[in-house]
């Protein structure tokens, strides 16, 4: 275990475990969302730090062949783009919602919504 | 015959074109999301009739797969999405009427293009895509209704929902860096006979996405807040689109990519638990809407333990069962669920004054659930008995008809008051009465004489089966 | 034309009244006629044996056979049926009741049709169902809770013989009524109890009974005619076929089994019996005795001896026209007196004496008093069970029918005897539908009590295959190897000594007409509104000797079991507790179980 | 022929039984230490009440339930055999025939007191037919050992079998034949089972609106019950080889039961039910069990 791949799943596996952490501890609901961006982020990041290709450059069309052997792979990056855009939306939809329910509810805390249970 | 591609172009098309159309006329985003979906249906029927038993690749940008971004349609996603588009033509047709913002029709459109998304793709990546895609609107459809319990349902869904959507994605990357592709159909031949064990971590990841969106135990939690306050339309949407969507989803990539005794043991049990534990949650209910709810879950609990039989006995048998099930579901469904549309607000099971209208629909989509004889409901239960019966797991078997018997009483006890009530007659949208009397009539008819259903769901289950001639044609690159 | 048709008309017939009954009430009992007389001549002319099957798919095949069992009992069915639509015509109910009443004869007809376990099983349950809406049409007591526990019953029967059915055809490889080799008893016994479970409830044995009492009382008073007259010969029709046909091999070789079955039958005939007559309703206590004549009839279905199963059937004959004539005149005193309450009935006997006849030949007829048609069943009974060798089960079977005198006598005297209440000073007799259906019910009473062999023939034709056994009985005699009755015999000697008496009787002097209050009464004064009437607490003073005898009840079990599912559903619903961080907890630990669980494959 | 002789046997048993009545009064009196009517006082009774010009009658059923009481007691006589020899009806039909038709006259009775809307005779009723879940039981299981024994169910055939004195059924099967002998004091309705009846409580019960020839009539009923259910019991239990014999026999047992009635109190109804369901249901169930492991 060398420190760079330390880095490269230490770091988003933290912030996983850091995101799982706060939904399941904070009674707010805005931070809770904010855990579930962080969880977000670590899971793209790990997907992007597993498709890393040591030594590689970004993976752009090039006329010389060469270049392709020392491309990282691009699916990674563009699958993690992708998942950006959609939880920018989710996160979007639910700061809406919070918003709302901070309308109806008068509180964003999660033990005061529980008015439809068992 | 029409490329399929157009049912996903349109519909974000015209998603797009909403507010310009609302601008022309505040009634025409109700017709278009009338239009659209009746035109899905139609290309997927002719397809359906048309179609000889190969699979179809329809390429995008021009890459052959495995490269590129495919759609892959047989008669198995075009049954699925024959259902899911005419539910939607249902949804769309009773509520025509009914005024709405446009913005609602936006996400009714992109609930749809998810749903029509998630079945017609060949790629792993996509199906994610399309997944968030009916997941988020799906989201927003469930809080549309500005009521406290609705909220509290939309944003409970969210949470769970996009966790599990996080882990979905995180296991489709791990298959794409164990086989360096995203088409399933390539994946699934390069898992075909080696699999190793990150594959089943990779699989155990995106089950756990699937598994919220088709309400199985123990992460349908939110599913019952949802049913319980969402509008009566949503209610219908996701018992009878969303989830019949995700179902497909798992069911295609368990059978194809995961095709291993541990997943069928696993949703055995899962399915298991799921019947049993919203059986008899919604035995123990007050509100109408959360009992239909748990009755939802524990539909598809059953459908996924009849689909998980098939690791037991592997005979098609199972997936005939199941898929009926969810055929009769989404149909009985939402003929309960929209008929609440004609009960008084938060009606809970002593519900009195109804009219007989509804109070007649209620039995027929209830009894179709409970599979009474005639009803389409009827089949369902004797195939999946017979199943559960070749497994010689007579501790099962027993056990379901159990449940079944929890079944009929809590269905029978709102039978019962509805019944008794004193009758007081609402007026009736008329365009909902009408499509719940087609509803109705298909299940009736469909259980005195189920040939077509049948047949129609032997050739889905067919392409279903021919894995290899699926692997070979679409991987295969043809 | 086939024989379904019979319930196609019968469908037609009902929807035919139903608009009837929207519109006039001419139209109405226009319609009621014409359904009946469609019915009967379409009985009469076109019932024929004939098989037929449609909707093939796969193994299974929607057929219909009309064999000589069901025609036997599609004709206590027809009979029931048109003779409980003569009372019908009177009832003023809601046009759907009508239509359900003709839906539940065409589903029982076709049940009883069906060629198969699973055409049975949809047609059954389709019985069930018409007689579950009209049990929510019903006029009193709590009719939510009586229709919800009749359907739950029904059902929970149903799926049992679903599971069965199943069972069945894994082991025998078909659904047909045909016999299953190869298997060991025991498998066969489980697969006869959840086959036969259904009709068990049907014909309302215990502890699968709360669900009648109830159903008889708040069900519309025609309807109970057809219910218990009819209906429930679909449940014995069930026990029969499945004995006769699938399960003969077992019920012959095993010993223990047709003694349970027996055994659970006087059960019911004694304790039915004992509830009868500790009611306090008309109707209820008619529903106690209708399950416990039944008892009588599952006794003999279930010794399975060439007599005692002649018996069963043929009791299940006279229970139909016992029941029926009961029915009907209990529902034309109710018609009347608008209350159903035995304590405020009385008396009535001058003003409906044709009801009064009625119910006293039936009450006689259930007591099964020579020469009516009660007595040939239970003598071949009694005389069945001796030759089988159990002593303790005809002492119960006999001690059930002394409970018979018991019902009868409280039921005759309250409604009709003592005294005549002021406020009925002006009833008259029951309608001419009620009276109608009162005098065709007497004749069968006489006439098949004196000539039972005329029954016993049909009888003999399908359970000869089976048994294999000699004719015993003449058309008005029967003969076993340790008894003969001539049953003309016994009623010349009645009619001869009833003739003697009476001229006694004539020549001994005249008789007065003595006021009602015109009574010993210990020099006390007696007018007309002093309370003399006895039907409150008729035998109060059995409750002491029965002691905690009556405090069993099914019911209790019943609900307890349902107490027990409710509580588990409590427990389960704990689950959503509401909180979204346990949910998300949930999604955790169910994460990390999975991974678990691949957890050697990494 | 057949009829006269039917008839002649009849006349024979209706004097016979209500001889048996007036010796009965004579023997309770003794006891009682009084001098008590003459032994023909029973005649003098049914002759008095059928010679009354006028009775009250409450209606029809009033009126018909001793005409039926007596014509179903009639009629059971003649399925009943005297003794062996004794030419009546008894090969027409057997033991069940008998013990249904037994229950006409009870329940003639019961419908004509019924509809006198005095309280008194419904409840005797009530009684009666409440009394008879407990001896009816008993008699017809003590009984039933017998009539398995022989291998028939018609109570000529087993007289005919079981034969003359040593074979006596009610030797081999003591405890049915005690058992039996209990029941049929119940069925007698002596004490301490004459709640049904209880003079002093309910005024004869059934009878209490009777009189003239209704009471008559209920008066030839009772004698000739009286010698049909002893019959029952010595027909079964002691094999009368001959006419003679079977009059002597139920002679000894009905002044047996009218013995103990001189000398018992009442029991409540329900004690009395319950007295049936104890000891002697004990005795005819060991009875039955005698006729399966020891026969």
């Amino acid at each position: 275990m060398n420190i760079e791949s330390l880095i490269f799943y230490g770091v988003p596996i933290y912030l996983i475990v850091m995101g799982i952490l706060v939904i399941l501890t904070t009674k707010n609901l805005f931070k809770m969302l904010l855990g579930l961006s962080i969880m977000d982020s670590g899971i793209n990041i790990l997907i992007v730090a597993l498709g890393y290709i040591k030594g590689a450059t970004a993976p752009i069309y090039s006329r010389y062949p060469e270049v392709f052997e020392k491309v990282v792979d691009p699916v990674p990056q563009a699958l993690v783009l992708t998942a950006i855009v959609i939880g920018i939306a989710f996160l979007g939809l639910g700061l809406a919602l919070v918003i709302r329910i901070k309308e109806k509810y008068g509180t964003v805390n999660v033990e005061k919504l529980k008015e439809l249970k068992w | 015959m029409v490329n399929p591609i157009l049912i996903i172009a349109l519909l974000l098309l015209f998603a797009f074109l909403m507010p310009l159309l609302g601008l022309l006329h505040r009634r025409l985003p109700a017709f278009a999301t009338l239009i659209l979906p009746a035109f899905n249906l139609y290309v997927a029927v002719n397809h359906f009739l048309k179609m000889d038993f190969i699979p179809v690749v329809i390429k995008t940008g021009g890459f052959r797969p495995p490269f590129g971004i495919n759609l892959a349609v047989d008669h198995f996603s075009l049954f699925f999405l024959i259902l899911v588009n005419a539910i939607g033509v249902f949804i769309a047709l009773s509520y025509l009427l009914e005024e709405q913002d446009y913005r609602f029709h936006i996400l009714f459109l992109l609930n749809l293009l998810g749903a029509s998304g998630i079945i017609l793709t060949g790629d792993l990546f996509n199906s994610f895509v399309f997944l968030e895609i009916l997941a988020i609107s799906s989201y927003a459809l469930a809080g549309s209704r500005k009521e406290k319990p609705a909220l509290e349902g939309a944003i409970k869904y969210l949470i769970i929902g996009s966790i599990g959507a996080s882990f979905y994605l995180l296991g489709v990357f791990i298959l794409y860096k164990v086989t360096g592709t995203l088409n399933i159909a390539d994946i699934a031949l390069k898992l075909q006979n080696a699999k190793s064990g990150i594959v089943y971590l990779a699989g155990m990841f995106m089950l756990v996405g699937l598994f919220v969106e088709t309400e199985l135990f123990p992460l349908n939690t939110w599913a019952p807040d949802v049913y319980q306050g969402a509008y009566n339309r949503i209610a219908v949407q996701f018992s009878s689109l969303i989830s019949k969507a995700a179902i497909y989803l798992l069911f295609r990539i368990t059978f194809l990519i995961f095709d291993d005794p541990l997943f069928y043991k696993l949703l055995l049990v899962v399915g298991l638990l799921t019947f049993v534990v919203a059986e008899f949650n919604a035995l123990a209910q007050k509100d109408l809407k959360r009992m239909l709810g748990y009755s939802s879950i524990g539909q598809m609990g059953l459908a996924v333990l009849a689909f998980a039989l098939y690791g037991m006995i592997s005979h098609p048998e199972a997936f005939f069962a199941a898929t009926l099930l969810i055929v009769n579901h989404a149909i009985a469904k939402a003929l309960l669920f929209a008929n609440m549309d004609n009960m008084s607000e938060n009606a809970t099971i002593d519900i009195r004054s109804v009219n007989p209208f509804s109070s007649l629909m209620f039995a027929i989509g209830a009894l179709s659930v409970m599979g009474f004889p005639f009803t389409l409901g009827f089949w369902a239960k004797i195939e999946i008995l017979g199943i559960l019966l070749r497994t010689n797991l007579l501790f099962l078997f027993f056990l379901i008809i159990l449940i079944f018997m929890v079944e009929a009483f809590y269905y029978f006890r709102v039978i019962t008051n509805l019944f008794r009530g004193e009758t007081v007659c609402r007026r009736l949208n008329p365009l909902l009465a009408f499509s719940l009397v087609v509803f109705s009539i298909f299940l009736v008819y469909q259980g005195f004489y189920p040939i077509f259903t049948f047949s129609w769901l032997n050739r889905a289950l067919n392409a279903l089966l021919n894995k290899a001639i699926y692997i070979s044609i679409i991987a295969g690159g043809l | 034309m086939y024989n379904i048709n019979l319930a196609l008309l019968a469908i037609l017939a009902g929807f035919l009244t139903f608009f009837g009954a929207l519109s006039h009430r001419v139209l109405r009992v226009a319609s009621i006629v014409i359904g009946i007389v469609g019915t009967l001549v379409f009985a009469f002319l076109y019932l024929k044996p004939d098989t037929m099957e449609f909707i093939r798919m796969g193994v299974f095949a929607m057929s219909f056979n009309l064999t000589d069992i069901s025609r036997f009992f599609l004709w206590i069915i027809i009979s029931a049926f048109t003779l409980s639509l003569l009372p019908l015509i009177h009832e003023e109910r809601s046009p759907f009741f009508y239509l359900y009443y003709f839906l539940a004869f065409g589903f029982a007809s076709l049940t009883i049709m069906a060629n198969d376990l699973l055409t049975l099983y949809m047609n059954f349950e389709l019985t069930s169902l018409a007689i579950f809406a009209i049990l929510l049409l019903g006029v009193r007591g709590d009719i939510k809770k009586t229709a919800l526990k009749y359907i739950i019953y029904s059902l929970v029967g149903a799926y049992f013989y679903l599971g069965g059915l199943f069972i069945k055809f894994k082991y025998s490889g078909n659904i047909g009524f045909g016999g299953i080799q190869n298997v060991s008893t025991l498998t066969q016994i489980a697969i006869y109890t959840l086959l036969a479970l259904p009709f068990f409830v049907k014909i309302a044995t215990m502890p699968f009974h709360n669900w009648a009492p109830d159903a008889y009382y708040s069900a519309s008073d025609s309807f109970t005619i057809f219910f218990s007259a009819g209906l429930s010969k679909v449940g014995v029709y069930g026990l029969v076929i499945l004995m006769l046909k699938t399960f003969a091999e077992l019920f012959k070789s095993n010993l223990y089994l047709p003694e349970i079955i027996a055994w659970v039958g006087g059960i019911t005939a004694l304790l039915g019996g004992i509830y009868a007559f500790m009611s306090d309703d008309a109707k209820k206590l008619l529903a106690y005795s209708s399950i416990s004549q039944l008892g009588y009839v599952l006794v003999g279905l279930g010794l399975f001896t060439p007599y005692s199963f002649s018996a069963g059937i043929f009791h299940s004959v006279a229970h139909f026209v016992f029941e029926g004539v009961l029915f009907t005149t209990v529902a034309g005193v109710i018609h009347r007196l608008g209350t159903s309450d035995l304590r405020r009935m009385g008396g009535l006997i001058k003003k409906m004496p044709i009801s009064f006849i009625g119910l006293l030949l039936g009450i006689i007829a259930a007591s099964g008093i020579p020469p009516t048609i009660g007595f040939p069943g239970k003598w071949l009974l009694y005389e069945a069970i001796i030759m089988k060798g159990d002593l303790f089960l005809v002492s119960l079977v006999f001690f059930a029918s002394i409970t018979a005198f018991l019902y009868s006598y409280k039921l005759v005297h309250s409604i009709f005897l003592g005294k005549l209440h002021k406020e009925h000073r002006d009833v008259k007799e029951a309608p001419a539908g009620y009276v109608v259906a009162t005098i065709i019910f007497l004749i069968p009473i006489i006439v098949f009590g004196v000539f039972p062999g005329v029954i016993f023939e049909k009888i003999y034709g399908f359970t000869k295959p089976v048994f294999n056994h000699d004719v015993f009985f003449t058309f008005n005699s029967l003969k076993t190897q340790i008894g003969f009755v001539k049953i003309p015999v016994a009623g010349i000697a009645l009619a001869a000594m009833f003739a003697f008496s009476f001229i006694l009787y004539l020549i001994a002097g005249r008789s007065y007409r003595a006021k009602q209050e015109d009574n010993y009464t210990a020099g006390e004064w007696v007018d007309e509104d002093f309370a003399s009437h006895y039907a409150q607490e008729f035998y109060g003073f059995m409750r002491k000797a029965f002691g905690k005898l009556l405090d069993l009840s099914a019911e209790k079990f019943w609900n307890g079991v349902l107490t027990i599912f409710k509580a588990f559903s409590e427990l389960t619903r704990r689950i959503y507790t509401g909180d979204v961080r346990d949910y998300a907890l949930y999604l955790l630990f169910f994460l990390i179980v999975l991974v678990f669980l691949v957890g050697g494959k990494l | 022929m057949k009829i006269l002789i039917l008839a002649g046997y009849w006349i024979l048993v209706t004097i016979l039984g209500l001889l048996y009545m007036g010796i009965a009064r004579k023997v309770t009196a003794r006891i009682h230490n009084r001098y008590g009517p003459p032994f023909y006082q029973a005649f003098l009774d049914v002759l008095k009440l059928f010679s009354k010009r006028e009775t009250a009658s409450h209606g029809v059923m009033h009126s018909l339930g001793p005409v039926i009481a007596f014509a179903g007691i009639s009629a059971t006589l003649l399925f009943m055999p005297l003794g062996k020899g004794a030419p009546v009806l008894h090969f027409q039909g057997d033991l069940f025939v008998v013990l249904y038709l037994l229950v006409v006259g009870p329940l003639g009775m019961a419908l004509g007191a019924g509809e006198s809307n005095n309280p008194n005779a419904t409840i005797g009723i009530a009684r009666a037919l409440s009394l008879m879940l407990g001896y009816e039981i008993i008699l017809f299981m003590a009984t039933l050992p017998v009539f398995v024994h022989y291998g028939t169910a018609s109570i000529y055939d087993v007289i005919v079998k079981q034969g003359a004195f040593p074979n006596w059924a009610g030797l081999k099967y003591p405890l049915s034949m005690l058992g039996g002998l209990i029941a049929l004091h119940g069925l007698l309705g002596e004490k301490p089972f004459d709640q049904p009846i209880a003079p002093h409580e309910i005024a004869s019960g059934p009878m209490v609106e009777y009189g003239g020839k209704y009471l008559g009539l209920l008066q030839l009923w009772h004698a000739i019950g009286i010698i049909v259910e002893t019959g029952l019991f010595i027909n079964v239990f002691f094999g009368p080889q001959n006419i003679v014999w079977f009059f002597a026999g139920t002679f000894i047992v009905f002044m047996l039961a009218v013995i103990v009635n001189a000398l018992m109190p009442r029991f409540r109804i329900e004690q009395a039910v319950r007295f049936y369901w104890g000891v002697p249901l004990i005795l005819v169930v060991l009875g039955i069990l005698q006729y399966y492991f020891w026969r």
